[in-house]
């Protein structure tokens, strides 16, 4: 059954509806690919999302859905996964519906720890309802609703995540099909919540978003893998590596005396680095990969535990009991 | 106090209950009272609410019959000795059936110059009033802004004021126990409970039996409590200060067996109770209100029977998680009160849209805003019918005491997953923390709620209603072959699919609406209290105003008036046969704490020129304001 | 369009305009019509809603009334040739007075099988159809879900069908230009607007000016637009094709200074030119939802007249933010629609209690929930009325056509500020994407807006109120002298401080709804079209259902039926006389877009036996079932 | 006038309603005793709260203010702030008025860098519905609403803040007065938004909360005060100090062996930093003071800019020309 499933088992019956060129396209085709790779039968996978273009992502999905209301998904989705931690919950949300209306469920499901995997397509706009910028768009970002410019210094997400404490945390690209791909094993192989920024390219209102990080010549010296326990090293010629100077970053050439042994090593289990990756701006690389892990325990694991705890302590609960418990007196 | 449509305490099939022996030899006179109402004053920490516990205890052993009405201070702690520190609980006992707790204390025990300050303009002449003398010195009296000594200045002249050195008398009687003063004066609470217990023959049982399971841990601070209630006790027969006692004999009550409940606790076991009989985990998500946090903190200790209660970041969250737990197949409910609300709506809505139950508890509180917090109002009715955007009707139920939230809850919870709809219960701040004993049920007579998901994927489609109820099927995530998405956008008859067809989307909109429209169809015809067959005035009231209303009419009846109460708890749908009903009055009146909204409903449905009976003081009815009014109204 | 109780357009007073010579020379034989409507029809990249307004832009000039309605295609944008992807843009232009964008469409354009697919069945007998025959792929009737090629299976024989190979011709005439196929394709809407123009008559100016300044900066995409235009407009002399054109004679228009206008635009502009009465900056807290977007988008680029727009991290923020400039002597607005609304409430109410000015623009669409978000709907009604916790009463306005979005936006303004209260503007999806001709308002005539800030602390009271109005005092801070603070717990006649006095709540409560039930001292007496002195019906009708429901009554007033329109602008409070004027006709038929809003007001209001004529399609009312309503109705 | 005002002009006339012994009234001391200090005329001042205890602050100012709704003062603060920079506007907060409820409005308003002085009192309860855990209470915490302990992992509401990348974050303590005046005088003086955690003691629901920093014996051992440019010394005997380890922060003991300039010396415009010292728990001691500023211009300074430049470059707004300006058509 679930091992025998394939990429064609997840796909519904309904015609994918994004603009021809949208990155939700490639996501969609990678989670339909990694998804039958993971062993959970399909009618154990939900897909709950919010409202936007990212947000229609259930309806392509051949699995339980639910595609809800703005910015809701990620308290809509910890309802569910914590009555049934049985199933395996995905949340998807775009940088609108999660940062901007959603913000406030999404960091308090990351610092609880639901185990929710929250995938937020960051087009850097909001592509379904035309075109104004979001909480991710840069600064001076001329839009319909910033015919000036935004004068809003951006969210981002990462350090976002970090400092509400999430336990995962990592970013990937929506056409680094591989690397999306693994960052999404990872994210059903870890025990708790994780969160996944997705840069994702709006073809139609912000084309090019991220394209120093996508363009075949440009993306090897703008791109920074992270791995866990490998020194920080990028380049078309893998030939720069970033080290700590204090606890500031610098980016060093190896073949001009610096040698790999100087780098950074990237420790994925350490929250002030991820948090100094997730900081890095020009003339820094982007970091994609995994910044950040812990293991403590789910909320939901920790809240059913403490309804078996009650039920061993007290007994399963007998309702004439807890009626007729109490300080009762009888008229007869 | 009789439910509407109920049966318990009604007068036909109550017996007479033996009364009592009274703890103590009485050695002095002893007056008969059919009913006593009495009214504990205080500073918050001074342990008022326990006393009326306590008493309400006492009298519901005694077989009175009961209402209470605790009375907190405004949210905000206030300073000691300060008027908005004042915490009350009044408390009215009978022989008779009882509705309201009452309207004038006959009995104010007031701790402290503020407590009496707060307090005495409520009660009539010839009152009994006893304070603790110590509590009104210089600086007290100052902070209560009394200008002279209400003791010394004559002004108390109308009352039988009894002057008790509340603080002093604690102290002898706890001498020996090496406690501080701190934990003493702690115990003045138990010695004024003493001294009111003696005064109306109460029996100690049920406080001495309480205050041995409270301290279980602590034998100094159980002794101590023991000693003050005793000490009060026994200072009332042995002083001369009081001249006589009362006594009130035990009530007609239904036989059965009984406790004292609060609406926020009935909710709670209304709610549990359901869920136990559909036979799935209940999911709250709520977020902390006054005055509903209390069925939260209830719920939370029931884990046991598999309550999940999570307190969210807020009441969007709570709605959203309670609508996620029922989409996975848990009972969903979210409790709050009018701004939290406020806050749901756009949720409800979606809930309505994709048809999934869910059960939204507003106990209402004074507004608008944030209004008087602690206080109660019932101006949320109209918001649960229509505070959301688009057509998105849903049930609404209303509890008429705090014993009858307890069936409005498993009612809820019935109805919403029998129909797959939200319902909203409405309950108001005067339920939620008024007590009235409960005639608890028999769980074989609770109506079977019968949650059966759907697992056969054969001819399956996610909006393929049952034709009976139009409810659609209910089938859960992990059911294999049944995998299928829902959403907010309008979607097709039968597949859920989107769909922006026209045609398509009326007939969605219509079938909604009549689906709960069809609800009246299972509803009881309605109960006339007073003359069914019609006559001069009836009047049309919800909620927490139950007992003030079929007083007020028990009165006016029994002044020979040809007035009666009809009281419902559907007001969506209405009952079918509601406007036949009321058509049978010369006139109709509709009673209600706000500025006339069932009025509006029932005027727009009826086209019956009824008129309202309104008050928006965060403040109950008083059954004599109504009786004024019914003279008013019949003139 | 007449306004309702305006007077653009009203046939008195109208005078015939002098015809403007044809573009050029027109040799065919040419028919004579006296109203045309023309349906655009393509995939969303193919430019149909430019095409479409700028044949208005042509009809405006040649004279005619007209109304338009663009419909886009659902919030994503659907993959090329699907049905999902069809946008359309409508335009009715008559010598008459024109209401509506008409029922039935006697050209339709259509790019493609889908736009085809998705238009044909609104035609009638005899249409034209101008099809883009090279289109007509395989794949692209694929896409559209066709069987067979319609263009030669005869399902559209009861047609006028003119294939035009539009992709070649356009190539054809931009040839040496040397553009890229995209480009080229680009200009295909152009291409058809020119055949269009030359078949009606239109005149080519407005479209070739537009054409210079839109592309100012790009001479070859200019030069490539201007071309195929004219290629279009010759193509249709040229050819065979057509055997005749047709001529649509001037309409008798009231004098004055017009532009088009969309409801979403109108808002922007009444709410600038409120805040240049009032001498205050404008603040905008919103969040983009369609369809309210556009306002944000529109106020966006107003900065030089102090418009600031602050588009929020969600609704509630935005209007929070909003109340936050009003209390700092801002004008401040929130703009957004359904699911936004429901956010809202919470902080409308707040203002409610505070009585702080600020105006809430609901632009309604398709509901519940997510619902159809380009679709119209008027079942926001009350919700906008109660939707929100306690009595919390507040103005609510309606506009009825796109340019009266003007009036009500400026009006609405006016009242917040007048009366210290948050005010609500209904609009809709209609109303919002709609054109109409707006006749300009003479700036000196727009009613005064005073803002007078108290800075006297002699006497001063925040909740000191105007005798008149009931308003309080506008006081902001960074005024010495008058440091006051302000919340939305209860709060005290005229100090404001913080208060639980039952009597002083009930006070507060009654006095705001005193304040807001007073505005209708100030409404105009209720107009009537059709007989004022009373007939055999009447309908009651708000907000964009306007000109459908006028143009019905014409017609059946033209074919002698007694039946009369009175349209409102004003919700709440209404208007004084409504009751009387309701009265005066047989029967009341209440006409929207909802399953019966307004209705049950009316009935609770007037207790008079109104009925329904309701639709919840995301369409608007054809006048074609309206009259057959009408019909229905008096039988 | 604003020079000469003294503590007694921003006492208001109404009664200060908090338990006695609450840390509030602490707070309310230090800044009715330092604002007349700040020379900013009072009528130029406002206070802005949500819902809470906290958050009836207002009342006791002698100054304009406003007792909004649960969670919303940072977005009313920010309308009024941003139509009238010329107000001093002070946000008075709680942890759930301002991590809960309010959580997104608060981290949207830090991000955009609007010019409020946001007083978060973190007491960890709710202390007016009477008790529940907050969002910054402690796993296991037993309240009212958490019989057998919360489940909830809880907000570092300095890390939530850096997370979003505030302008201005420091932490004081109610007690420590002279340390939270001077907390109060930085973030006066910061151009943008300052956001200032000041724990609180709830004496009724949360008594204690913050003992090791407040007790005579125990803070020299627990607390950290950060100063810029300073080596992180603590302890009774100030023979502690804080160095790095890669990017990990230790105590050493000065007298073994380490001497103050192997110390990590603070520097407050370093966000990593920020982000280290935010993530201290025990053993580390607890910073207090500035973690983190950057001196990037305040959302209404641009935006008002943004207005300023549309009347120089299209003139101040002509409202005949608005309307009659388009493309018109004269009927006659
Ligand atoms: C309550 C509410 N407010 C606003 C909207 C309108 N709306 C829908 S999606 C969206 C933003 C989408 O942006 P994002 O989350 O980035 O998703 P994208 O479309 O870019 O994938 C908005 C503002 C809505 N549907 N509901
Ligand atoms: C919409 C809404 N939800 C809930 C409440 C109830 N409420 C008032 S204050 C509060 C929490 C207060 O906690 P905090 O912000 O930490 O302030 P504190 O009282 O501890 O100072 C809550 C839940 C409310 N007033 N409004
Ligand atoms: S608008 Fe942008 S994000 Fe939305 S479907 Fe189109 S390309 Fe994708
Ligand atoms: S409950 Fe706690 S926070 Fe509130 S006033 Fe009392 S001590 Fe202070
Ligand atoms: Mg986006
Ligand atoms: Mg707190």
């Amino acid at each position: 059954m679930a091992g025998t499933l394939t990429r064609k088992d997840f796909v519904s019956n309904q015609e994918v509806r994004w603009c021809p060129g949208c990155g939700d396209y490639a996501i969609l085709a990678q989670v339909q690919k990694v998804l039958p790779e993971f062993g959970v039968a399909r009618e154990k996978v939900v897909f709950i999302s919010g409202i936007g273009c990212s947000s229609r992502f259930p309806y392509y999905m051949n699995t339980y859905g639910f595609h809800t209301i703005h910015g809701r998904a990620p308290a809509i989705a910890t309802g569910l996964k914590v009555t049934r931690p049985d199933l395996e919950v995905w949340v998807v949300t775009g940088d609108g519906d999660g940062l901007s209306i959603g913000g406030n469920h999404l960091v308090h499901a990351l610092r609880r720890n639901i185990g929710l995997k929250i995938l937020l397509f960051n087009n850097r706009i909001y592509g379904l309802t035309k075109g104004q910028y979001s909480p991710t768009s840069e600064v001076g970002k001329v839009t319909k609703s910033t015919p000036m410019g935004s004068v809003d210094f951006p969210f981002n997400p990462i350090a976002v995540a970090l400092g509400a404490h999430a336990s995962f945390v990592c970013r990937a690209v929506d056409v680094e099909q591989k690397h999306l791909g693994e960052m999404l094993r990872r994210a059903h192989e870890h025990r708790g919540g994780a969160f996944i920024e997705i840069f994702q390219n709006c073809n139609i209102f912000n084309d090019g978003a991220f394209h120093e990080l996508t363009d075949k010549p440009l993306k090897a010296d703008y791109q920074l893998i992270l791995e866990h326990g490998k020194p920080l090293i990028f380049g078309r010629n893998r030939d720069k590596g970033v080290r700590l100077n204090g606890h500031k970053p610098e980016i060093v050439t190896l073949a001009n005396g610096a040698s790999e042994k100087d780098l950074l090593v990237h420790d994925e289990t350490d929250p002030a680095l991820g948090f100094i990756l997730a900081n890095f701006a020009p003339p820094m690389p982007t970091p994609i990969g995994v910044f950040y892990v812990d293991s403590r325990p789910p909320f939901e694991a920790e809240m059913n535990r403490q309804l078996e705890r009650a039920k061993e302590q007290r007994g399963v609960g007998d309702l004439r009991k807890l009626l007729y418990g109490g300080d009762t007196w009888t008229v007869s | 106090m009789a439910l509407p449509g109920g049966s318990a305490g009604q007068e036909e099939g109550a017996r007479p209950r033996a009364p009592e022996a009274p703890q103590q030899p009485q050695r002095k006179p002893v007056i008969q009272r059919s009913q006593v109402v009495v009214r504990f004053a205080g500073d918050s920490g001074d342990g008022m609410q326990l006393a009326g516990m306590q008493l309400t205890a006492e009298s519901a052993l005694a077989g009175n019959d009961l209402a209470t009405l605790p009375d907190f201070p405004a949210e905000i702690r206030a300073p000691a000795g300060t008027l908005a520190g004042v915490s009350g609980f009044q408390l009215n006992f009978s022989s008779n059936e009882v509705f309201t707790p009452g309207d004038e204390p006959n009995v104010l025990v007031a701790m402290n110059p503020a407590a009496l300050k707060a307090n005495i303009d409520d009660l009539s002449t010839g009152a009994i009033v006893i304070v603790d003398k110590e509590a009104f010195t210089e600086s007290n009296l100052k902070r209560a802004g009394y200008e002279s000594n209400p003791l010394t200045d004559h002004s108390l002249d109308r009352f039988q004021v009894f002057e008790v050195e509340v603080g002093r008398l604690t102290t002898l009687a706890l001498r020996e126990l090496g406690l501080g003063n701190r934990e003493v004066q702690r115990c003045r609470n138990m010695f004024v409970l003493g001294l009111v217990s003696w005064l109306y023959h109460r029996p100690l049982e049920p406080t001495l039996s309480w205050l041995n399971r409270r301290f279980e841990k602590s034998a100094e601070l159980r002794e101590a409590n023991l000693r003050a209630v005793r000490a009060g006790y026994n200072f009332g027969e042995a002083t001369e200060i009081f001249a006589s006692s009362y006594q009130v004999p035990p009530a007609r009550i239904e036989p059965g067996v009984y406790r004292n409940i609060t609406g926020n606790s009935a909710v709670a076991l209304g709610l549990v109770a359901a869920a136990v009989s559909a036979g799935r985990p209940l999911f709250l998500g709520s977020y902390p209100i006054t005055p509903a946090s209390d069925i939260l903190h209830d719920l939370a200790a029931y884990k046991n029977f598999g309550v999940y209660t999570f307190q969210a970041e807020d009441e969007i969250a709570g709605v959203n998680a309670a609508i996620g737990a029922a989409f996975g197949g848990a009972i969903g409910v979210t409790t709050t009160s009018g701004p939290g609300m406020d806050l749901k709506a756009e949720a409800v809505g979606l809930a309505v849209k994709v048809e999934l139950p869910l059960v939204i508890v507003d106990v209402q509180r004074a507004g608008p805003s944030t209004g008087m917090p602690t206080k109660p109002e019932q101006a949320d009715l109209l918001m649960a019918l229509y505070g959301r955007h688009g057509e998105a009707p849903l049930p609404v139920l209303a509890a008429a005491t705090p014993a009858d939230c307890f069936e409005c809850a498993y009612e809820a919870v019935r109805l919403a997953v029998k129909y797959m709809t939200p319902v909203i219960v409405l309950s108001d701040s005067n339920l939620a923390n008024g007590a009235e004993p409960w005639r608890l049920p028999e769980l074989e007579r609770l109506a079977p709620i019968k949650v059966e998901f759907r697992t056969d994927p054969e001819g399956y489609q996610p909006y393929l209603r049952d034709e009976q109820t139009l409810g659609r099927p209910w089938v859960i995530p992990g059911t294999p072959g049944l995998e299928h998405r829902i959403g907010g956008l309008s979607s097709e008859h039968l597949t859920g699919n989107v769909s922006y067809s026209p045609t398509n989307n009326e007939l969605m909109v219509r079938i909604r609406a009549r689906k709960i429209a069809g609800i009246a169809r299972e509803l009881a015809p309605t109960t006339v209290f007073g003359d069914p067959e019609g006559g001069d005035l009836v009047i049309l009231a919800w909620g927490s105003t139950f007992g003030a209303v079929r007083e007020a009419v028990k009165q006016a009846r029994a002044a020979g008036r040809k007035v009666s109460h009809v009281h419902l708890r559907y007001l969506n749908p209405l009952p079918a046969d509601l406007g036949a009903v009321l058509r049978r009055f010369a006139k109709v009146m509709v009673a209600e704490l706000n500025l006339g909204q069932l009025l509006k409903l029932v005027r727009a449905e009826y086209l019956i020129d009824a008129f309202g009976c309104n008050k928006v003081q965060g403040r109950p009815f008083k059954v004599s304001e109504l009786v004024a009014r019914i003279e008013r109204a019949l003139k």
